[in-house]
C-alpha cells in the first residue's frame, strides 16, 4: 500500500525499517538522537532504540572515523553530518579512509556505511552552507555517491545505501525535503549503480537528477508543446555511474543537455559529457550542452544566489539550441 | 575592581544595543523579510559587550555564528546601519548582501568574520596572531567560539600550537550550556570546558558571563598577558541562549523551568540592578537610555529595508583577486 | 644566464630569490625549516632568515588556517604540506575557507598563500602517499591549481604562484624532482593561468602536464617517425584552465588526445574533453580519447602500481587510434 | 611486582625478534630489494613487545607506520613469513603485496592495518571500541602513535569522545623525541605529552618504553580499566629510534652524543643484564635464542625472496566490496 509522503518522511520511514530488520544498523552524528536531527530526518529513532541512536559532539572526523572502524567490525553505521558542506573538515576519512579499506582489506571487510549529508543551494545559507559537493567525492575509487530526486526514491536508495558493503556518501538535497511523492508503505529498495529512464523521448536525452530533474519534466512537458520528444535520465548513483542507461538513450537520440546544480569546471556534466562524446562521436547531431551553477561561490542574497545558480529558462534554451543546431 | 559609573553605563547601553538590535532582527526573519538562518544572542550580552569593552579597535576579531552583538559593537556607529542591512540582504549591506547574518566582516575595524565551519576561525586566528608577531605589534586576537565548537579537531591544533609559540590569542569559550540540542555534559568530559587548557599549560578562568563585571576583568588580564607575549588564554564564559538554536527552533530539549532561572541571570537586569542601587544612576535615565537605542536600531531597520537589493551581477565578482569569471 | 638544474633546486631557488625580495614572504610546514623539508626543497632558507620559516606539528589544518590569517593581514605565506594526500585532514582550509575568503571580503583582502604538495604515484608509497589530488580541488571557484612540468616552469610558476594574491595550491610531482633543464639564474616569473604550447603539429593535439608530458613529448618524436605530426599543450595552471589555448589547437588538428596521471572518472580530462567537445563539436575529426590512471587506489607493488599508472604505450595506442579514426 | 624468568624470557625473545626483522628489513631496503619508504623501529622494542605481551588476539590493534614489530608479535608465526612477503611487495604477503611496510594488517588477529595519514587510525579505532561496547564484549582498542602524531586534530576528536563515552581504548603514545626532524618540544607545549589527557579527565602515565617491565604493568593496569568499563587511558612511551625518520634519512637532526646516550639504554640488552643477574639465565642461553630467531627471520626472508611478484591484474581487485571496475 502506498500513500504521498515527504521526502523527509519517506528517508525517516527508510530508517525506521530498516533499524527495525537489523539490529546491526545504527545512526550517529549531531543533534540526530534526541531532537531527530537537524531536519528532523532521524526523528523517533531514539525513542524506539536508545541504545542504537547517538548524538555526539561536532567531531565529523570521529563520526566518520567512527563509522569506519565499527563498519569493519560488521556494524552498520548511518552517520549523518548535516550540511555535505562539512564533509570539507572529515574529508579525510571519506576520501582516504572510507574510500580504501576494501581495497586495503583485499575486501575481507568494506567501510559499510552510509554518511548522510545535506547538499545543494536555495535557502540562502551562503557559502558554506550550499554547495554541492558531488565533485569532491567522484574522482575517489571506492566511494559510492547516491542523489535521490523523489520521496519514492529517497526510501528505496536509502534502504539500499544501508545494505550495501560500500561505504555510501547519502546526499539530500536541502530543496527536496518537502517534496511530496508516492511511497510504498512497505520496505522496498531500489538498485544502486542503475540511472532511472523519468521519460522516454526520441528527440533529446536530459540527463538530471535531485532538484534539478524537475527542471527536466518541466522543460520536456513545455518542449512537447513544440513538438519536441525529450527523454530524461536520473542518474541516482552519481558514482559509480551507470554509463550504459546515458549511452543508450544518447544512441538513440543523438542530443544530450546535462542539467546540474553546482559550478560547471568540473561538474559531474563534465564527465558526463566526455563520456558521451567519446563513446558516441558518431551519434551526436548537436554539441552537447551543460546548464549548471556559475562558477563561482553560493551568495547569500536571493537575488545573488538564484543569479548563480542554474535556473529553468537556461534548460529550455539549451534544449532548444540544441534542436536548433 | 568595580567599573566606574561612566564605563558600566555605556557598557549596559552597549547590552542594551545587543538586545534590541537581536530582537528587530528576530522579528523580521519571523515575517519572512530576512532570508536564510538567524542565530541571536539574547541572553549572551554580557559577554559580547564586556569582550568588545576592552578589545581595541586593532585587535583581531573573529566573531562566531551567534556574534550579532560582538559585530555590532566592533563596528563604527556609521556604519552599523549597514549590518542590518547585510542581514536583511540588501546591496547597502557591509558586504553587499553577500554574505548575511552569519558572515558579516569589517575589515576597517579588524572585524576578520565568520566562517561558518564550526572550528574554521578558529585556526585562521592562528594566521593574525602569527602576523601581531610577524610585524611586532602587539595587537591580540580574540576568536569567540561555542562550547559545542570545542569538538572540532581543529580547536586542538590552534591550543597546541598558540601554546607551543605563545601566540596573543584570546579563545572565547561562550558556554550556553548547548550545541544546537546537545548539553555540554554529552559531548565533553570536562566539568568545566575551561580546564581543557590545562592540558597546554595554557592559563583558563571561568567566568560569569552574564556579568560584565567578572567579564572585563577577566578579559583584560588575557589581553595584558598576550601583549605582554604571555601567550594565549582560554576564558569560558558560562551564560545562556534564551531563544533556540536558530531563530524558530522551539528548543524542545530544554528542561522546564531552565530558562526561567536563565532569565533571572538576565545580563541586564543585573546591571540595571547595579546602576540603580551602587550608582546612583535613575530609572529614567535607563529609560533614556533604552528610548535612546530603541531610536537608533530602528533606524537601522529603516535603512535597512529602504535598502535596495544587490544588483544580481555581483555575485560574479571577486571570485578571484586578479581574474573575472563568466558572469550570465 | 641560464644552467642546467634539477625541478627540486629550480624551487629552491625561486623561494630563496622570493624570500629576498619581499619580507613578507615566509614558509611554514612540517619540517620545512631545519631540515629543509622532507624533499629539500626549503633548504636554506632557515639558515638565512630563522625568522621567516617555520617547523609545525604536525597540524596541517592548523598550517593551513594560519596562512589564511597571515594572508588576510597581508604576508605571503608559502605553506607545505608535504604529500599532496594529506590535503584530506586541511580540506576544509582549502575548500571553505581559503578559496572563498577574497569573495567573503568582497575583494578588499584574499588568501594570497601557496600551499605546496607533492602529488602523484611511482615511488611505490600506496594508497594515501601516490594519489592525484588535482580534482579533489578543481571544482571550488576561487581556488589557483598550478603543475609545473620541468624545472624552467617549477622555478618560473612558483614565483608567481607566491606574488599571486589568490590561494594558489602548487602541485609538485614527485617523479620530476630529480629531472633536469635549463634555467636562468636571474628572478623570472611565468604568467599563471596561460598554457604552453610546447609543440607544434598539425595532425593531433596533446594535451599533458608534470610527468605526462614526457609521455607526451616522446609520442610526439615516435609518432613524428610514421609521418604523424603532433601538437602539444601543456596546461600549466589547471584550474582556471587556458581554454582557449587547448581549443586553438584543436581547432586546428582537429584530433585530442588527454594524458592524465589519476583515475580517469572525473579526472581533469574529463572537463577539458567536455569543454573541447561542446566548443568545437564540427572541428572534431575523431573521437578526443583519455589516456590516465585506472580507476582504483594506488597500491605498493611495483606491478601493481605499473598496472594502474597510465603506460607510455598507452599513448601511441590512443593517437593512432584516433587517428586510424 | 618484576615478571617471572619464564615471561621475560618469552618477551626477551620477541624483541630480539623485532630487531633482527627490522635489521634485515633495512638490509634489503638499502640494497633496493624492498620497494618504497620503510621505517624502522629499532629502539623501540620493549614497547612494542611489551605491549602486545598484553593485549589479546580478540583486541584490536592499530599499529602505526613504525610499527613492524607490533605487526609481527600480533600474527601467528605461521603467517609472519608472510609479512615480510608484504614488505617484498610479494604475491604471497599478507595482503597480497598491495599494502606494503606501513599497511600491513591482519584480521585474522584483529591488527587492523594502519592508515598512512597520521591521526587517522585515532579516530578509526573509536569505531572498534563503539563495537565492542555495542557488542557486549570485553575487547579492548590498542591505538600506537607518535609523538608527533598528536599534533593531529584527529587525536582530539577521539580523546574527547573516547572520554566522554568511556570507550575501551589504549592511546599508546611512543614518545620517540622525534617527529622526522623535529623535537617534541617544538611542537607541543606539555613537559610530558601525557599531560595532554589531564585536559580531557583522562588517566595517563609516564612510562620508560625501553623497559618491559615498566612497559607491562602499565599496559595491564590500563587494559583492565578498560575492559571493566573505565574508559580509556594515554600511556607515554619515552624511547628512542636509533635510525632516521625512514631507512635512509642520515637524522642529522641529532645532537651530537644523543644516539649514544639512548643506546646505553638499549632495551635489549636492558632485559639481558636482568635475565643474567636477576634470573641466573647464562649468556648460552641468550645465544641460543638469538640464534634460533636469525635463523627463524632469515626463514621470513627467504621465502619473500623466493616468493613470485603478484598477478597485475589484481591491482583492480576489492575496489568495490560488489562491483567490479575496469581493468586493462
Ligand atoms: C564543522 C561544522 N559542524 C557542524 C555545524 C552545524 N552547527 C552550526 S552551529 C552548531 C552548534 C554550535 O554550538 P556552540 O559551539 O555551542 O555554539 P552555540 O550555537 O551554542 O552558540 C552546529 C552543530 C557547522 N556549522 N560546522
Ligand atoms: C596527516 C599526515 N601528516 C604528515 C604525514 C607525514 N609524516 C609521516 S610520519 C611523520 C612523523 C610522525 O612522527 P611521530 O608521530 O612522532 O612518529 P615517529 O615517526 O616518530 O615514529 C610525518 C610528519 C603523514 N603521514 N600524515
Ligand atoms: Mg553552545
Ligand atoms: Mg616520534
Amino acid at each position: 500500500m502506498s500513500r504521498i509522503l515527504t521526502f523527509s518522511k519517506a528517508l525517516n520511514e527508510a530508517l525506521h525499517q530498516e533499524m527495525e530488520q537489523d539490529e546491526k544498523v545504527f545512526i550517529i552524528g549531531e543533534d540526530v538522537a534526541k531532537m531527530g536531527g537537524d531536519f528532523g530526518i532521524t526523528s523517533g529513532i531514539w525513542k524506539r532504540w536508545p541504545n542504537r541512536a547517538y548524538d555526539t559532539a561536532l567531531s565529523e572526523s570521529a563520526i566518520v572515523g567512527l563509522a569506519c572502524g565499527a563498519a569493519v567490525c560488521g556494524l552498520r553505521p548511518v552517520a549523518e553530518v548535516m550540511f555535505a558542506d562539512f564533509i570539507g573538515v572529515c574529508y579525510d576519512q571519506v576520501v582516504n579512509n572510507a574510500a580504501k579499506l576494501c581495497y586495503m582489506y583485499n575486501g575481507q571487510a568494506s567501510a559499510q556505511l552510509v554518511v548522510r549529508a545535506v547538499t545543494g543551494g536555495g535557502i540562502r545559507c551562503a557559502y558554506q552552507h550550499s554547495q554541492c559537493i558531488e565533485p569532491w567525492l567522484m574522482n575517489v575509487p571506492g566511494l559510492v555517491v547516491v542523489a535521490p530526486a523523489t520521496p519514492y526514491e529517497a526510501k528505496g536508495l536509502l534502504v539500499s545505501a544501508i545494505r550495501s558493503n560500500n561505504p555510501v556518501i547519502f546526499l539530500e538535497h536541502k530543496g527536496l525535503y518537502n517534496t511530496k511523492g508516492e511511497v510504498p508503505e512497505e520496505l522496498y529498495s531500489l538498485p544502486l549503480y542503475q540511472a532511472h529512464l523519468e521519460r522516454e523521448g526520441t528527440d533529446i536525452t536530459l540527463v538530471a537528477g535531485m532538484t534539478m530533474l524537475n527542471f527536466a519534466q518541466r522543460a520536456a512537458d513545455e518542449l512537447a508543446k513544440e513538438g519536441l520528444s525529450c527523454e530524461i535520465i536520473n542518474p541516482r548513483t552519481l558514482c559509480p555511474l551507470d554509463k550504459d542507461a546515458i549511452l543508450n538513450s544518447v544512441a538513440k537520440t543523438g542530443r544530450l543537455v546535462i542539467i546540474q546544480e553546482g559550478p560547471k569546471f568540473m561538474g559531474y556534466g563534465a564527465e558526463v559529457g566526455s563520456m558521451v562524446s567519446e563513446a558516441l562521436f558518431e551519434y551526436l547531431k548537436a554539441p552537447i550542452r551543460r546548464v549548471t551553477s556559475l562558477d563561482t561561490p553560493v551568495p547569500f542574497a536571493p537575488v545573488l544566489e538564484d543569479y548563480v545558480l542554474p535556473q529553468y529558462p537556461d534548460v529550455l534554451k539549451a534544449c532548444r539550441e540544441v534542436m536548433a543546431f | 575592581m568595580a567599573l566606574s559609573k561612566e564605563r558600566l553605563v555605556k557598557i549596559y547601553e552597549d547590552m542594551v544595543l545587543i538586545r534590541r538590535f537581536e530582537l528587530e532582527v528576530e522579528k523580521y526573519s519571523k515575517n519572512g523579510t530576512i532570508p536564510g538562518f538567524i542565530h541571536l544572542g539574547v541572553g549572551q550580552e554580557a559577554t559580547q559587550a564586556g569582550i568588545l569593552a576592552v578589545l581595541r579597535k586593532t585587535d583581531y576579531k573573529f566573531p562566531d555564528h551567534r556574534s550579532h552583538g560582538a559585530i555590532v559593537l566592533s563596528s563604527d556607529p556609521k556604519d552599523r546601519p549597514r549590518i542590518m542591512a547585510e542581514i536583511f540582504a540588501k546591496k547597502t549591506g557591509l558586504n553587499g548582501g553577500r554574505g548575511g547574518s552569519m558572515h558579516v566582516n569589517d575589515l576597517t575595524v579588524r572585524n576578520m568574520g565568520f566562517n561558518a565551519i564550526e572550528g574554521s576561525v578558529v585556526v585562521t586566528g592562528l594566521g593574525t596572531a602569527f602576523a601581531s608577531v610577524y610585524n611586532h605589534t602587539d595587537d591580540v586576537t580574540a576568536i569567540f567560539m561555542g562550547d559545542g565548537t570545542l569538538g572540532e579537531g581543529a580547536c586542538h591544533e590552534s591550543l597546541n600550537m598558540a601554546a607551543t609559540w605563545k601566540l596573543p590569542i584570546l579563545y572565547c569559550v561562550v558556554n550556553n550550556q548547548y550545541a544546537i540540542s546537545t548539553p555540554v555534559s554529552e559531548s565533553h568530559p570536562q566539568k568545566q570546558l575551561a580546564t581543557w587548557a590545562d592540558g597546554y599549560c595554557v592559563p583558563n578562568e571561568v567566568v560569569d558571563g552574564n556579568d560584565v563585571e567578572a567579564v572585563i576583568p577577566a578579559v583584560e588580564r588575557a589581553t595584558a598577558r598576550a601583549r605582554a607575549g604571555g601567550g594565549p588564554t582560554l576564558l569560558e564564559f558560562m551564560t545562556y541562549r534564551w531563544q533556540g538554536h536558530f531563530s524558530g527552533d522551539p528548543a524542545a530539549y530544554r528542561p522546564a523551568g531552565e530558562l526561567e532561572r536563565w532569565k533571572e541571570k538576565d545580563p541586564l537586569k543585573l546591571t540595571e540592578r547595579r546602576l540603580l542601587s551602587e550608582h546612583g544612576v535613575r530609572e529614567t535615565d535607563l529609560e533614556q537610555i533604552q528610548a535612546r537605542v530603541e531610536a537608533e536600531v530602528a533606524g537601522y531597520v529603516q535603512f535597512a529595508l529602504a535598502s535596495p537589493d544587490p544588483d544580481p551581477a555581483d555575485a560574479a565578482k571577486h571570485v578571484y583577486a586578479d581574474i573575472e569569471v563568466e558572469a550570465r
